[in-house]
Protein backbone atom coordinates (compact mmCIF):
# COMPACT_ATOMS: atom_id res chain seq x y z
CA UNK A 1 0.00 0.00 0.00
CA UNK A 2 1.15 3.23 -0.87
CA UNK A 3 1.44 5.78 2.72
CA UNK A 4 1.97 9.45 2.19
CA UNK A 5 3.73 11.03 5.44
CA UNK A 6 4.44 14.48 6.54
CA UNK A 7 7.46 16.22 7.91
CA UNK A 8 7.32 19.15 9.42
CA UNK A 9 9.65 21.96 11.15
CA UNK A 10 12.85 21.13 11.68
CA UNK A 11 12.53 17.26 9.94
CA UNK A 12 11.15 19.45 6.60
CA UNK A 13 14.45 20.67 6.89
CA UNK A 14 16.60 18.22 7.64
CA UNK A 15 14.67 16.17 4.54
CA UNK A 16 14.22 19.06 2.37
CA UNK A 17 10.48 18.08 1.56
CA UNK A 18 7.20 18.47 3.18
CA UNK A 19 5.71 14.89 2.61
CA UNK A 20 6.76 11.74 0.82
CA UNK A 21 4.93 8.55 -0.26
CA UNK A 22 6.16 5.01 0.65
CA UNK A 23 5.18 1.66 -0.32
CA UNK A 24 4.87 -0.33 2.45
CA UNK A 25 3.69 -3.93 2.69
CA UNK A 26 -0.07 -4.55 3.68
CA UNK A 27 -0.27 -4.53 7.62
CA UNK A 28 2.65 -2.75 8.20
CA UNK A 29 3.21 -0.87 11.45
CA UNK A 30 4.60 2.65 12.12
CA UNK A 31 7.86 0.78 13.03
CA UNK A 32 8.15 -0.28 9.20
CA UNK A 33 7.35 2.99 7.97
CA UNK A 34 9.95 4.45 10.10
CA UNK A 35 12.59 2.11 8.91
CA UNK A 36 11.43 3.51 5.59
CA UNK A 37 11.96 6.83 6.15
CA UNK A 38 15.46 6.44 7.51
CA UNK A 39 16.09 5.49 3.92
CA UNK A 40 15.51 9.05 2.81
CA UNK A 41 17.98 11.61 1.79
CA UNK A 42 18.57 13.83 4.79
CA UNK A 43 17.32 11.04 7.39
CA UNK A 44 20.49 10.61 9.15
CA UNK A 45 19.91 13.90 10.86
CA UNK A 46 16.49 12.93 12.12
CA UNK A 47 16.50 10.94 15.69
CA UNK A 48 16.34 7.30 15.72
CA UNK A 49 12.41 6.82 17.07
CA UNK A 50 10.64 10.40 15.58
CA UNK A 51 7.64 10.60 17.35
CA UNK A 52 4.48 9.71 14.89
CA UNK A 53 0.52 10.49 14.40
CA UNK A 54 -1.57 8.25 12.97
CA UNK A 55 -4.88 10.06 12.05
CA UNK A 56 -3.45 13.27 14.06
CA UNK A 57 -3.61 10.66 17.17
CA UNK A 58 0.34 10.19 18.38
CA UNK A 59 0.53 6.21 17.56
CA UNK A 60 3.78 3.85 18.90
CA UNK A 61 6.05 1.62 17.28
CA UNK A 62 3.61 -1.31 16.78
CA UNK A 63 0.30 1.14 15.80
CA UNK A 64 -0.72 -1.04 12.28
CA UNK A 65 -0.79 1.81 9.31
CA UNK A 66 -3.98 1.03 6.47
CA UNK A 67 -4.17 2.87 3.14
CA UNK A 68 -5.83 5.96 3.60
CA UNK A 69 -4.26 7.17 7.15
CA UNK A 70 -3.11 10.54 7.65
CA UNK A 71 0.17 10.47 8.67
CA UNK A 72 3.30 12.49 10.30
CA UNK A 73 6.39 12.69 12.04
CA UNK A 74 6.49 15.25 14.72
CA UNK A 75 9.90 16.85 16.06
CA UNK A 76 9.59 18.05 19.37
CA UNK A 77 6.94 20.31 19.97
CA UNK A 78 7.24 24.01 21.23
CA UNK A 79 4.51 25.92 21.40
CA UNK A 80 3.22 28.28 23.77
CA UNK B 1 -14.86 24.98 24.79
CA UNK B 2 -12.66 26.35 21.38
CA UNK B 3 -9.06 25.71 20.87
CA UNK B 4 -8.09 27.36 17.46
CA UNK B 5 -4.97 28.07 15.78
CA UNK B 6 -5.21 31.70 14.80
CA UNK B 7 -2.96 33.94 12.10
CA UNK B 8 -4.07 37.21 13.29
CA UNK B 9 -3.04 38.91 16.43
CA UNK B 10 -4.74 37.82 19.28
CA UNK B 11 -7.45 39.47 21.15
CA UNK B 12 -7.47 38.50 25.16
CA UNK B 13 -10.67 40.98 26.00
CA UNK B 14 -12.39 38.54 23.60
CA UNK B 15 -11.42 35.61 24.88
CA UNK B 16 -12.62 36.94 28.30
CA UNK B 17 -16.14 38.18 27.28
CA UNK B 18 -16.28 34.09 25.37
CA UNK B 19 -16.04 32.54 29.29
CA UNK B 20 -18.07 35.06 30.82
CA UNK B 21 -21.33 34.38 32.16
CA UNK B 22 -23.37 36.13 35.25
CA UNK B 23 -22.81 32.37 37.26
CA UNK B 24 -19.34 32.40 36.96
CA UNK B 25 -17.42 34.51 39.35
CA UNK B 26 -13.70 33.42 38.84
CA UNK B 27 -12.23 34.03 35.35
CA UNK B 28 -8.06 33.43 34.60
CA UNK B 29 -6.41 33.88 32.05
CA UNK B 30 -2.73 33.27 30.80
CA UNK B 31 -1.05 34.74 28.09
CA UNK B 32 2.41 33.90 26.54
CA UNK B 33 4.45 36.65 24.77
CA UNK B 34 7.74 36.88 22.41
CA UNK B 35 10.26 37.15 24.94
CA UNK B 36 13.27 39.31 23.89
CA UNK B 37 15.74 37.15 25.91
CA UNK B 38 15.98 32.98 25.75
CA UNK B 39 18.22 30.66 27.02
CA UNK B 40 20.67 33.75 27.15
CA UNK B 41 20.58 34.72 23.32
CA UNK B 42 18.50 38.09 22.24
CA UNK B 43 15.80 37.01 20.36
CA UNK B 44 14.17 39.27 17.62
CA UNK B 45 11.18 37.23 16.23
CA UNK B 46 9.77 33.76 16.30
CA UNK B 47 8.03 32.14 13.62
CA UNK B 48 5.86 30.00 14.30
CA UNK B 49 3.86 26.51 12.52
CA UNK B 50 2.19 23.97 13.44
CA UNK B 51 0.62 20.36 11.71
CA UNK B 52 -2.65 23.28 11.97
CA UNK B 53 -5.51 20.74 12.39
CA UNK B 54 -4.49 17.77 14.70
CA UNK B 55 -2.84 21.19 16.78
CA UNK B 56 -6.31 22.37 16.98
CA UNK B 57 -7.58 18.70 17.77
CA UNK B 58 -4.80 18.13 20.51
CA UNK B 59 -5.85 21.76 22.62
CA UNK B 60 -9.31 20.55 22.52
CA UNK B 61 -8.51 17.04 23.89
CA UNK B 62 -6.41 19.22 26.16
CA UNK B 63 -9.32 21.72 27.18
CA UNK B 64 -11.95 19.07 27.38
CA UNK B 65 -9.56 17.39 29.56
CA UNK B 66 -9.58 20.25 32.32
CA UNK B 67 -13.27 20.52 31.64
CA UNK B 68 -13.92 17.17 33.12
CA UNK B 69 -11.63 17.29 35.81
CA UNK B 70 -12.95 20.65 37.05
CA UNK B 71 -16.44 20.19 36.76
CA UNK B 72 -18.30 23.99 35.47
CA UNK B 73 -15.39 25.28 33.93
CA UNK B 74 -15.26 26.73 30.36
CA UNK B 75 -12.11 27.10 28.74
CA UNK B 76 -10.79 28.91 25.73
CA UNK B 77 -7.55 28.56 23.73
CA UNK B 78 -6.10 30.03 20.76
CA UNK B 79 -2.66 29.57 19.27
CA UNK B 80 -1.05 32.10 16.69
CA UNK B 81 1.11 31.03 14.11
CA UNK B 82 3.27 32.88 11.63
CA UNK B 83 6.28 35.52 12.28
CA UNK B 84 6.02 37.05 15.80
CA UNK B 85 7.70 40.01 16.72
CA UNK B 86 9.19 40.59 20.70
CA UNK B 87 6.28 41.56 22.88
CA UNK B 88 3.48 39.71 20.88
CA UNK B 89 0.87 36.93 21.79
CA UNK B 90 1.49 33.95 21.01
CA UNK B 91 -0.88 31.76 23.07
CA UNK B 92 -3.88 32.97 25.17
CA UNK B 93 -6.17 30.66 26.96
CA UNK B 94 -9.49 31.68 29.36
CA UNK B 95 -11.02 29.67 32.07
CA UNK B 96 -14.12 30.14 34.01
CA UNK B 97 -15.53 28.83 36.96
CA UNK B 98 -18.03 29.67 39.72
CA UNK B 99 -15.03 29.63 41.85
CA UNK B 100 -11.55 31.09 41.34
CA UNK B 101 -9.61 27.47 42.54
CA UNK B 102 -11.13 25.40 39.90
CA UNK B 103 -10.53 27.88 37.40
CA UNK B 104 -6.84 28.53 38.05
CA UNK B 105 -6.15 24.81 38.11
CA UNK B 106 -7.93 24.06 34.78
CA UNK B 107 -6.07 27.46 33.23
CA UNK B 108 -2.77 25.69 34.80
CA UNK B 109 -3.20 22.18 33.41
CA UNK B 110 -4.72 23.63 29.45
CA UNK B 111 -1.31 25.67 29.60
CA UNK B 112 1.26 23.04 31.04
CA UNK B 113 -0.41 20.04 28.49
CA UNK B 114 -0.72 22.22 25.19
CA UNK B 115 3.03 22.85 25.62
CA UNK B 116 3.59 19.63 26.12
CA UNK B 117 1.29 17.86 23.44
CA UNK B 118 0.10 20.26 20.86
CA UNK B 119 2.26 19.82 17.34
CA UNK B 120 3.32 23.56 17.08
CA UNK B 121 7.11 24.45 16.73
CA UNK B 122 9.06 27.67 16.78
CA UNK B 123 11.93 29.29 15.03
CA UNK B 124 13.67 31.70 16.92
CA UNK B 125 15.29 34.64 14.86
CA UNK B 126 18.42 36.09 16.76
CA UNK B 127 19.80 39.74 16.83
CA UNK B 128 23.26 38.51 15.28
CA UNK B 129 21.46 37.30 12.38
CA UNK B 130 21.23 33.25 12.92
CA UNK B 131 18.19 31.34 13.75
CA UNK B 132 17.09 28.05 15.05
CA UNK B 133 14.28 25.18 15.82
CA UNK B 134 13.86 25.38 19.62
CA UNK B 135 14.02 21.76 20.89
CA UNK B 136 12.54 21.69 24.81
CA UNK B 137 13.47 18.25 25.14
CA UNK B 138 17.26 19.92 24.74
CA UNK B 139 17.12 22.26 27.03
CA UNK B 140 15.31 20.36 29.72
CA UNK B 141 18.48 17.54 29.16
CA UNK B 142 21.17 20.26 29.92
CA UNK C 1 3.99 46.14 42.21
CA UNK C 2 1.16 48.40 42.70
CA UNK C 3 -2.02 48.07 44.61
CA UNK C 4 -5.19 49.94 44.54
CA UNK C 5 -8.74 50.74 45.83
CA UNK C 6 -11.02 52.00 43.09
CA UNK C 7 -14.22 53.32 42.27
CA UNK C 8 -14.27 52.96 38.48
CA UNK C 9 -14.87 49.61 36.17
CA UNK C 10 -11.67 47.58 36.21
CA UNK C 11 -9.46 47.71 32.58
CA UNK C 12 -8.33 44.45 32.66
CA UNK C 13 -6.53 45.52 29.67
CA UNK C 14 -4.83 48.08 31.59
CA UNK C 15 -3.71 45.99 33.71
CA UNK C 16 -1.88 43.42 31.37
CA UNK C 17 -0.01 46.28 29.94
CA UNK C 18 1.14 47.36 33.33
CA UNK C 19 3.21 44.14 34.32
CA UNK C 20 4.04 43.19 30.59
CA UNK C 21 8.02 43.51 29.88
CA UNK C 22 9.58 42.43 26.74
CA UNK C 23 11.65 40.06 29.21
CA UNK C 24 8.60 38.58 30.82
CA UNK C 25 6.68 36.09 28.44
CA UNK C 26 4.37 34.74 30.84
CA UNK C 27 1.76 36.98 31.84
CA UNK C 28 -1.67 35.70 34.21
CA UNK C 29 -4.67 37.33 34.96
CA UNK C 30 -7.16 36.97 37.59
CA UNK C 31 -10.75 38.87 37.44
CA UNK C 32 -13.64 38.14 39.91
CA UNK C 33 -16.62 39.15 38.89
CA UNK C 34 -20.20 39.16 40.57
CA UNK C 35 -22.17 36.57 40.39
CA UNK C 36 -26.11 36.23 39.84
CA UNK C 37 -26.25 33.40 42.37
CA UNK C 38 -24.72 33.01 45.54
CA UNK C 39 -25.56 30.34 47.97
CA UNK C 40 -28.55 29.53 46.17
CA UNK C 41 -29.77 32.91 46.12
CA UNK C 42 -30.58 35.04 43.51
CA UNK C 43 -28.05 38.37 43.81
CA UNK C 44 -28.86 41.46 41.96
CA UNK C 45 -26.18 43.75 42.89
CA UNK C 46 -22.67 43.60 45.70
CA UNK C 47 -22.51 46.77 47.85
CA UNK C 48 -18.08 46.86 48.27
CA UNK C 49 -16.70 48.71 50.88
CA UNK C 50 -13.19 48.99 52.70
CA UNK C 51 -11.32 50.28 55.11
CA UNK C 52 -9.35 51.76 52.00
CA UNK C 53 -6.06 52.85 53.45
CA UNK C 54 -5.60 49.45 55.29
CA UNK C 55 -6.82 47.23 52.37
CA UNK C 56 -4.28 49.39 49.74
CA UNK C 57 -1.74 48.65 52.68
CA UNK C 58 -2.74 44.88 53.11
CA UNK C 59 -2.99 44.46 49.38
CA UNK C 60 0.36 45.68 49.03
CA UNK C 61 1.69 43.45 51.77
CA UNK C 62 0.21 40.66 50.05
CA UNK C 63 1.81 41.63 46.77
CA UNK C 64 5.12 41.89 48.49
CA UNK C 65 5.57 38.69 49.72
CA UNK C 66 4.33 37.26 46.92
CA UNK C 67 6.96 38.77 44.64
CA UNK C 68 9.42 37.52 47.22
CA UNK C 69 8.26 34.17 46.59
CA UNK C 70 8.57 34.04 43.20
CA UNK C 71 12.23 36.07 42.12
CA UNK C 72 11.61 38.05 39.08
CA UNK C 73 7.88 38.54 39.30
CA UNK C 74 5.68 41.39 38.54
CA UNK C 75 2.23 42.11 39.94
CA UNK C 76 -0.59 44.60 40.06
CA UNK C 77 -4.03 44.60 41.70
CA UNK C 78 -7.15 46.66 41.82
CA UNK C 79 -10.03 46.26 43.85
CA UNK C 80 -13.19 48.27 42.84
CA UNK C 81 -15.41 48.97 45.96
CA UNK C 82 -19.34 50.92 45.53
CA UNK C 83 -22.11 49.13 43.93
CA UNK C 84 -21.43 46.66 41.04
CA UNK C 85 -24.30 44.95 39.36
CA UNK C 86 -24.12 41.11 37.97
CA UNK C 87 -21.17 40.43 36.06
CA UNK C 88 -19.07 43.60 36.63
CA UNK C 89 -15.63 42.90 38.05
CA UNK C 90 -14.98 43.91 41.67
CA UNK C 91 -11.16 42.93 41.06
CA UNK C 92 -8.48 42.40 38.91
CA UNK C 93 -4.75 40.67 39.62
CA UNK C 94 -2.15 40.50 37.05
CA UNK C 95 1.28 39.32 37.37
CA UNK C 96 4.19 38.65 34.71
CA UNK C 97 7.29 36.47 34.84
CA UNK C 98 9.72 35.16 32.74
CA UNK C 99 8.35 31.30 32.77
CA UNK C 100 4.52 30.79 33.62
CA UNK C 101 4.78 28.50 36.62
CA UNK C 102 5.58 31.52 38.84
CA UNK C 103 3.24 34.11 37.21
CA UNK C 104 0.82 31.56 38.02
CA UNK C 105 2.06 30.28 41.12
CA UNK C 106 2.00 34.51 42.24
CA UNK C 107 -1.31 35.34 40.96
CA UNK C 108 -2.68 32.42 43.08
CA UNK C 109 -1.20 33.33 46.14
CA UNK C 110 -2.13 36.60 45.78
CA UNK C 111 -5.81 36.38 45.15
CA UNK C 112 -6.05 33.43 48.12
CA UNK C 113 -4.48 36.13 50.44
CA UNK C 114 -6.16 39.09 49.45
CA UNK C 115 -9.69 37.42 49.91
CA UNK C 116 -8.15 36.58 53.17
CA UNK C 117 -6.68 39.51 54.56
CA UNK C 118 -7.97 42.99 52.72
CA UNK C 119 -10.36 44.35 54.70
CA UNK C 120 -12.76 45.17 52.05
CA UNK C 121 -16.69 43.67 52.88
CA UNK C 122 -20.01 43.13 50.66
CA UNK C 123 -22.86 43.83 50.97
CA UNK C 124 -25.58 41.23 48.96
CA UNK C 125 -28.72 42.72 47.15
CA UNK C 126 -31.16 40.16 46.56
CA UNK C 127 -33.99 39.77 43.88
CA UNK C 128 -36.25 39.08 46.76
CA UNK C 129 -35.50 43.03 47.96
CA UNK C 130 -33.85 41.56 50.94
CA UNK C 131 -29.52 42.40 51.36
CA UNK C 132 -26.85 40.91 53.87
CA UNK C 133 -23.46 41.38 54.52
CA UNK C 134 -21.14 38.32 53.22
CA UNK C 135 -19.47 36.54 55.92
CA UNK C 136 -17.04 33.76 54.21
CA UNK C 137 -16.09 32.67 57.88
CA UNK C 138 -20.14 31.83 58.76
CA UNK C 139 -20.12 29.94 54.99
CA UNK C 140 -17.08 28.04 55.89
CA UNK C 141 -18.70 26.81 59.18
CA UNK C 142 -21.51 25.29 57.74
CA UNK D 1 -6.13 58.77 76.73
CA UNK D 2 -8.54 59.25 74.48
CA UNK D 3 -8.67 56.81 71.40
CA UNK D 4 -10.92 57.08 68.66
CA UNK D 5 -11.92 53.93 66.91
CA UNK D 6 -13.52 53.04 63.78
CA UNK D 7 -15.99 50.59 63.19
CA UNK D 8 -16.85 49.63 59.59
CA UNK D 9 -19.80 47.50 57.56
CA UNK D 10 -21.70 45.00 59.68
CA UNK D 11 -20.32 46.52 62.92
CA UNK D 12 -21.13 49.87 61.92
CA UNK D 13 -24.52 49.37 60.99
CA UNK D 14 -24.96 47.18 64.55
CA UNK D 15 -23.68 50.14 66.43
CA UNK D 16 -25.18 52.71 64.37
CA UNK D 17 -22.23 54.71 64.43
CA UNK D 18 -19.10 54.79 62.24
CA UNK D 19 -16.12 55.74 64.85
CA UNK D 20 -16.25 56.47 69.23
CA UNK D 21 -14.22 58.11 71.25
CA UNK D 22 -13.20 56.15 73.98
CA UNK D 23 -11.33 57.04 77.27
CA UNK D 24 -8.57 54.33 78.48
CA UNK D 25 -5.90 54.28 80.76
CA UNK D 26 -2.58 55.11 80.47
CA UNK D 27 -0.91 51.52 78.81
CA UNK D 28 -4.29 49.90 77.87
CA UNK D 29 -4.18 47.05 75.16
CA UNK D 30 -6.47 46.34 72.60
CA UNK D 31 -8.16 43.68 75.12
CA UNK D 32 -9.06 47.03 77.25
CA UNK D 33 -10.14 48.32 74.36
CA UNK D 34 -12.35 46.01 73.29
CA UNK D 35 -13.97 45.81 77.01
CA UNK D 36 -14.73 49.62 76.40
CA UNK D 37 -16.38 48.64 72.81
CA UNK D 38 -18.65 46.05 74.27
CA UNK D 39 -20.39 48.71 76.68
CA UNK D 40 -21.82 50.80 73.77
CA UNK D 41 -24.96 50.85 72.92
CA UNK D 42 -25.70 47.76 70.34
CA UNK D 43 -22.37 46.08 70.97
CA UNK D 44 -24.41 42.95 71.78
CA UNK D 45 -24.36 42.47 68.33
CA UNK D 46 -20.60 41.96 67.70
CA UNK D 47 -18.67 38.83 68.17
CA UNK D 48 -16.73 38.54 71.62
CA UNK D 49 -13.30 38.80 70.23
CA UNK D 50 -13.65 40.64 67.14
CA UNK D 51 -10.66 41.36 64.75
CA UNK D 52 -8.36 44.89 65.62
CA UNK D 53 -6.20 46.29 63.40
CA UNK D 54 -3.97 49.02 65.25
CA UNK D 55 -2.34 51.84 62.68
CA UNK D 56 -3.58 49.54 59.83
CA UNK D 57 -2.02 46.52 61.04
CA UNK D 58 -4.10 43.55 62.52
CA UNK D 59 -3.19 43.32 66.58
CA UNK D 60 -3.32 40.78 69.08
CA UNK D 61 -5.50 40.91 72.61
CA UNK D 62 -2.34 42.34 74.41
CA UNK D 63 -0.86 44.78 71.74
CA UNK D 64 -1.06 48.09 73.93
CA UNK D 65 -2.21 51.43 72.57
CA UNK D 66 -0.78 54.90 72.47
CA UNK D 67 -2.68 58.36 72.47
CA UNK D 68 -3.06 59.07 68.55
CA UNK D 69 -3.39 55.39 67.46
CA UNK D 70 -5.07 54.72 64.34
CA UNK D 71 -7.51 51.94 65.89
CA UNK D 72 -10.37 49.73 64.01
CA UNK D 73 -12.59 46.93 64.54
CA UNK D 74 -12.66 44.64 60.86
CA UNK D 75 -15.45 42.23 60.39
CA UNK D 76 -15.12 38.99 58.80
CA UNK D 77 -13.68 40.33 55.15
CA UNK D 78 -15.34 39.34 52.04
CA UNK D 79 -13.30 41.09 49.11
CA UNK D 80 -12.16 39.54 45.93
Amino acid sequence: MLITVRFFASYADALGRKDAQLSLGDGASVRDLLKSVSDLPGASALPANPLVAVNQVYAVAATRLNAGDEVALIPPVAGG
Amino acid sequence: MRASIVTHALDTDALLREVADARRGATALFVGTVRSVNEGREVTAIEYSAYESMAEREMSAVLAEAEAMNEGVVLVAEHRIGRLEVGEASIAIAAAHEHRGRALDALRYAIDEIKKRAPIWKRELYADGSESWVDPTQVAAR
